[in-house]
């Protein structure tokens, strides 16, 4: 072996198996015996240990429930292919170089495998969590339709719980969190003037825990006594001890989606940070980078909060170990504490990067640049670190130190002044602009007005006094769905329809597009407004039933979100029909100055055949012959120049 | 696509480095930086658990084997600056001394965890008696697992340096290997400090 | 910027704001305040409502007027003018919202201070100054303590008029949250700690007492209810039910079964009781047969151990285990209460 | 102020910084708590006060493009600054 810069040793391609052989290659027909491969090591090794100290009864189902979680994903990543690489790494054997020839999709099967193009995940990100947006979805039209009327109709109160609880773990770590990096994955290489993510292959193995974490949730309905029904937040003790063998599912779910987003965002942080085209410096970054960047660093810190707080109610539930059980000397408001440590930040998980998709998506459509700048970048930073030092917020009425509540209402409060900072520069970006009223920009416009509104009821629950009357209600419920429904999905709607034509070279349907935002816009306002109401008049949140006064309020709401939940069918149509028959777009319909529109749509497998290189700031609208980058010196040719007939 | 872009199929443009730090060094600190709030997590149960037993500690009924775990974390320590070493060899070129701290590192690594599992089945309390227990095992425990997982990584730089690999200029395989023994290493003093002796 | 630009922006916002005040005022938002702390939460509701309007009505406006006047013309490809920013806005912008959120932030701090707060008593010794009840939950039924009227219990919250009282609450197993929405107080039960909260009614009235903190299959029926009397009524209450619980079996049975929550869970004819969540209470005879044990004996053990015989179809660690500790008369007059009325 | 971690050696010498600062704790606090407190304390100081002083002394990177193709080939690059609309861009998109 000669000096290298590597030292690793490629293999050439594999030539494409056949006979048997093909059920040894990664893919799909390894899928199976490997997982059950693993299955059988998990229960042997379980039975092993039990058999050795003599514990009774060998074979007992919680714990090998709880190792086969653990074991059989490993199974299904082994089997298609996850970790061929690494294993053939360690092993000194030559190493197949699978990130180059595994890239890029060029049928719709390379979307099934493991694929490090940074693209093709974007896109699998995108897809999956669709799907699980639309299932988690369905489990909120069942519980409207319990809820149109008092007493219970269609569903026990065990199996109520499990879907409230089901619909909101699957929306935050099913959808919106990984929806967003899906966007990211597609979009940050491209912006930043990368040919691909730092480590192609921890990106793809990253996508892959997803879908696992989405069938573990779901699979728990199918768990012997139902789904895990302590709610997405999983108060211990009730989580602990007082749950079905379903709760351990949503424990593992939590695992293997939290490993997803640190991963991910392991990624995102590195691939900025090293990879980004000469002269793109942090200032001259587009702001989706900067909230990406910012996000990351939230996931990375404070995601394995929340691994540790389910580790500890699943050693509780299944070892019987004393973490929250006072009577062994345990302390059930740790749990909340630690919870709420991730949990906090992960609202701004959640919120950042659509602020980045918010920022492009006005700033482009209304052909001005970004209102000051730095301060969106420095506010970012500013609610990263006030993200921290707020989680108690949620435990006013838990019965926490009382001295502790005063501190957290203001820390809450300032989150404000940066989160208000934002709000004011886009509107100050909108003014005076020559605005485009595409659907992108409408989704946009209704996450800035509905943010508004949720941010607004988040300063009624910041203020304790007012809090200690609200938390635990139908406001909550309100507000919560305000800030993600109204402020996520919105700016992922945005962004999925900004970046459409870019990702699949196609043009979505305007008027379908324009249709479902009328329809989600209106159908969303008319589900949650009133739930304000129920809220501050008595009802709790999480409940199968209710006093008849409430009965009318709440059959309104069942059928707006009838409503609304039949706007995403207009939604999936478009992009189903689109994505197959729409007109072939443009490389950069939208007239954008970032990286992303600079190449064809959809981009070249390595995405740029040359690094550009970044002269000037990423939101240059209006300044005459501003650039944001440019491809070796001047030699560009205008749009004029296409060919066009 | 351009025909551009096809013929460059086969290899991506090389990535400008916009950063000092080489991009899988800066992925192990970011991870390692995850994992110590992973320990966070942990150390916050026991703070919890410890203040509100407010009583002497470790709570009674419970002795600690700190003379046992204190050798054991000589052994743990001294197996950074045989890690260390390695390193430096093979920094210089020297494969023999690459293989051999490697190989007495992952020694003092096994040797570090199997004799946390034979104390484990001496320590007459198990982590379902009480919360002491509980949080004992699980901090302690946790450590053993990124033990493990430092030793497999060490185990994979082992093989490959006996197979040949790594020379002066190219040895990343044994540096971000060793970056997260290190950190286990230090991950230990802090458990050992707090559990055993504070 | 011209100045009939200014007015229309303005014009728009006063009917946003106007709209939005209408909203605020002519809904009915807040439940009739029942005690002193729930006066003061409406006024920092207000307090925040007001301001908020006024953040709500700049945001509106600035949106309706930009959409209505910035938009392009279809096929326009003209820019905006590059305005990257303005110092000075931006300063304002961001200390304004500061300075908004830290008054709300006193005002909060100190109608929170004064909530916690319990006056002196203007008579020395006066029983119901504070009045203190310690409140039990479990799954699915609370429970109300009276220390003071020699540990009279209660399945419902039964308050003096204008008294502060002090609710110590705690858990047997998960946690609840106790609120009375009129009174808009609430306090999460942790189990193994003691949470107070502080309650001055100043209205009569029976008002909802729910659990908000989702506590299992139970939570959204466990409810009961908190009545506010005069402090006279109050006390011969209490007299009356202390003579009540110590009186004969029979008579002393019900009072037990009520006091204790009992119906909360079960059906049971003679107590009118008719809740689903634990077994029929109606058939104790045929459920005894099946236990195979002595009737007094099942009922006994049922209450004391409630895991030793489960129903078929009900599940296993659902009762509450912490009915052992009632005082051996009380128990003794329960169980022949409900021997009694058992169905032949 | 500076990233004190970059590499192996650096890593080392963290470990070694870390055996000294928990070692003089456990020590002090072994003896008597409050003089535990007091070390921990005046460690942790003298640590935030050397990392806000501490520089690195390096070259600034190079940022130059990489150029990829024959040095006379021409690349379409959307000058976005011009806008046409709706209808003409996709005709011009149909081809």
């Amino acid at each position: 072996m000669t000096a290298v810069t590597h030292d690793e040793v490629h293999a050439g391609p594999a030539p494409p198996p056949t006979g048997w052989r093909r059920l040894l290659a990664p893919g799909w027909l390894r899928v199976p015996w490997m997982t059950a491969l693993f299955f059988g090591i998990g229960a042997g090794i379980t039975v092993l240990v039990r058999w050795l100290e003599g514990w009774d009864p060998i074979w007992k189902g919680s714990v090998i429930t709880t190792v086969e979680l653990t074991a059989v994903p490993f199974g299904f990543l082994a089997g298609i292919g996850g970790f061929d690489y690494w294993m053939r790494y360690a092993a000194g054997s030559p190493t197949r170089p699978e990130d180059h020839s595994g890239h890029g999709a060029r049928s719709w099967r390379d979307y099934f495998r493991i694929n490090t193009d940074h693209k093709v995940i974007g896109i699998q990100y995108l897809v999956t969590t669709i799907f699980f947006f639309v299932a988690a979805g369905l489990l909120a039209m069942l519980m409207r339709a319990e809820l149109a009327r008092p007493g219970m109709q269609f569903v026990d109160n065990q199996t109520f719980n499990g879907l409230f609880s089901v619909h909101a773990a699957l929306m935050i770590f099913l959808f919106v969190i990984p929806a967003f990096a899906g966007i990211g994955n597609y979009v940050i290489p491209l912006m930043i003037g990368a040919p691909d993510m730092a480590f192609p292959r921890l990106n793809a193995l990253s996508f892959w825990l997803l879908p696992i974490a989405g069938f573990m949730m779901l699979g728990s309905f199918l768990a012997p006594g139902g789904a895990f029904a302590s709610g997405w937040t999983g108060y211990a003790p009730l989580a602990s001890t007082h749950q079905p063998i379903g709760s351990v599912f949503f424990n593992m779910g939590v695992q293997w989606a939290g490993a997803s987003s640190i991963m991910t965002a392991l990624n995102f942080l590195v691939t900025i940070i090293t990879m980004r085209a000469p002269g793109m410096s942090f200032w001259r970054m587009p702001l989706l980078v900067w909230a990406n960047f910012t996000t990351s660093l939230l996931v990375v810190i404070a995601t394995p909060f929340i691994a540790g707080s389910q580790f500890f109610v699943m050693f509780d539930h299944v070892m019987h170990t004393h973490f929250f059980d006072y009577q062994a000397g345990g302390y059930p408001l740790g749990y909340q504490h630690i919870f709420w440590f991730y949990s906090h930040p992960a609202v701004y998980i959640m919120m950042l990067p659509g602020f980045g998709i918010a920022s492009e998506v006005i700033s482009v459509m209304s052909r001005k640049p970004i209102f000051g700048y730095r301060l969106m970048a420095l506010s970012l930073l500013a609610i990263l670190v006030l993200g921290f030092s707020v989680w108690a917020h949620h435990m006013f009425v838990a019965g926490m130190a009382p001295w502790l509540r005063v501190p957290m209402m203001v820390t809450s409060m300032v989150i404000a002044v940066p989160t208000g900072i934002k709000v004011f520069s886009w509107l100050a970006t909108l003014w005076d602009g020559r605005i485009h009223f595409d659907t992108p920009m409408l989704f946009a416009l209704g996450f800035v007005s509905m943010f508004v509104i949720g941010g607004l009821s988040g300063i009624y629950l910041a203020a304790v006094p007012i809090d200690i009357h609200t938390s635990d209600t139908y406001f909550v419920v309100a507000h919560i769905h305000y800030v993600l429904f109204g402020g996520s999905l919105f700016t992922i709607f945005a962004g999925i329809y900004f970046w459409f034509p870019k990702m699949t070279g196609r043009m979505y349907d305007e008027r379908l597009g324009k249709l479902h935002f009328w329809l989600t816009f209106i159908g969303f306002n008319l589900t949650f407004f009133p739930m304000h109401w129920l809220g501050i008049q008595g009802m709790p949140r999480r409940v199968a039933d209710y006093v008849p006064r409430f009965a009318d309020l709440n059959m309104f709401i069942s059928l707006a979100s009838f409503g609304l939940g039949a706007s995403t069918l207009v939604f999936v149509y478009n992009m189903v029909k689109s994505w197959r028959f729409g007109p072939a777009a443009a490389a950069n319909p939208w007239r954008s100055l970032t990286l992303e529109w600079q190449v064809s749509s959809p981009p070249p497998i390595f995405n740029f055949d040359e690094i550009p290189q970044v002269v000037g700031n990423p939101y240059e609208y209006g300044v005459p012959d501003a650039r944001h980058a440019v491809f070796n010196g001047d030699r560009q040719v205008e749009l004029e120049e296409v060919p066009t007939r | 696509m351009t025909v551009q872009a096809e013929a460059h199929a086969a290899h991506p443009p090389e990535a400008h480095q916009s950063s000092r730090v080489d991009a899988r060094t800066l992925g192990m600190f970011l991870f390692i930086a995850s994992e110590v709030m992973l320990f966070g997590s942990f150390f916050t149960a026991y703070f919890f658990v410890r203040v509100s037993a407010h009583t002497h500690w470790p709570t009674a009924g419970h002795e600690l084997p700190v003379f046992v775990a204190g050798i054991n974390t000589i052994i743990l320590v001294s197996s950074s600056f045989t890690m260390h070493w390695a390193l430096q060899a093979i920094k210089r070129g020297n494969r023999a001394g690459l293989q051999a701290g490697l190989t007495l590192t992952f020694l003092l690594g096994l040797t570090f965890l199997l004799t946390q599992i034979r104390e484990y089945s001496r320590l007459g309390f198990a982590p379902y008696t009480d919360a002491f227990g509980t949080i004992f095992y699980c901090l302690t425990g946790l450590h053993g697992a990124h033990v493990f997982v430092g030793l497999t990584l060490l185990l994979a730089a082992t093989i490959r340096s006996y197979r040949g690999h790594y020379t002066a200029d190219a040895h990343w395989g044994v540096e971000i290997p060793g970056i997260y023994w290190h950190f286990v290493d230090v991950m230990w003093i802090v458990v050992y400090t707090t559990v055993y002796i504070l | 910027m011209r100045r009939g630009s200014v007015a229309q922006l303005v014009a728009i916002g006063i009917v946003c704001g106007g709209g939005a005040a209408l909203v605020a005022i002519l809904i009915p938002w807040l439940p009739d305040p029942a005690s002193r702390q729930a006066g003061r939460i409406d006024f920092v509701f207000w307090f925040v409502t007001v301001i908020c309007i006024a953040i709500f009505a700049l945001v509106a406006a600035v949106i309706i007027y930009s959409v209505l006047k910035f938009r392009a013309q279809p096929g326009e490809d003209m820019d905006g003018p590059p305005i990257h920013g303005n110092t000075g806005l931006e300063i304002v912008w961001t200390a304004v919202p500061a300075a908004l959120v830290t008054a709300i932030s006193i005002v909060s701090a100190i109608v929170l201070a004064k909530n916690d707060h319990i006056p002196k008593a203007s008579a020395a010794g006066d029983p119901l100054h504070p009045l203190v009840v310690e409140v039990t939950a479990q799954q699915f039924a609370w429970s109300f303590k009276y220390t003071g009227f020699g540990d009279l219990t209660s399945a419902t919250l039964k308050l003096p008029l204008n008294k502060p009282v002090k609710l110590r609450i705690t858990s047997l197993d998960v946690n609840h949250s106790f609120w009375v929405p009129e009174f808009g107080q609430k306090q999460d039960a942790v189990p193994g700690s003691w949470n107070n909260l502080v309650i001055t009614p100043d209205k009569n009235g029976t008002y909802p007492v729910i659990c908000t903190e989702l506590c299992g299959l139970g939570h959204a029926l466990m409810r009961s209810r908190a009545e506010v009397m005069p402090a006279q009524k109050f006390l011969s209450w209490a007299k009356g039910q202390q003579k009540k619980l110590g009186g004969p079996a029979g008579s002393s049975g019900k009072a037990v079964f009520t006091a204790n929550g009992c119906d909360s869970c079960h059906t049971f004819t003679p107590a009118g009781a008719n809740k689903k969540i634990g077994p029929d209470l109606d058939n104790l005879r045929q459920e005894a047969q099946r236990a195979g044990q002595p009737l007094e004996q099942f009922i006994r053990t049922s209450i004391v151990d409630p895991n030793a015989y489960v129903e078929p179809g009900f599940t296993k660690g659902l009762m509450p285990t912490s009915f052992s500790s009632l005082p051996k008369a009380q128990l003794d007059a329960l169980v022949s209460y409900l021997a009694g009325g058992a169905k032949k | 102020m500076k990233n004190p971690l970059r590499s192996e050696a650096e890593a080392f010498r963290f470990l070694l910084g870390a055996a000294v600062y928990f070692g003089l704790i456990a020590i002090a606090g072994v003896i008597n708590h409050w003089a535990g407190l007091a070390v921990f304390v005046v460690l942790s100081v003298g640590v935030v006060w050397w990392w806000m002083r501490a520089r690195r002394i390096e070259p600034p990177l190079q940022a130059t493009p990489v150029r990829r193709g024959a040095p006379d080939e021409r690349r379409i690059l959307v000058i976005a600054n011009r806008r046409r609309s709706w209808s003409s861009r996709l005709r011009s998109i149909r081809l």
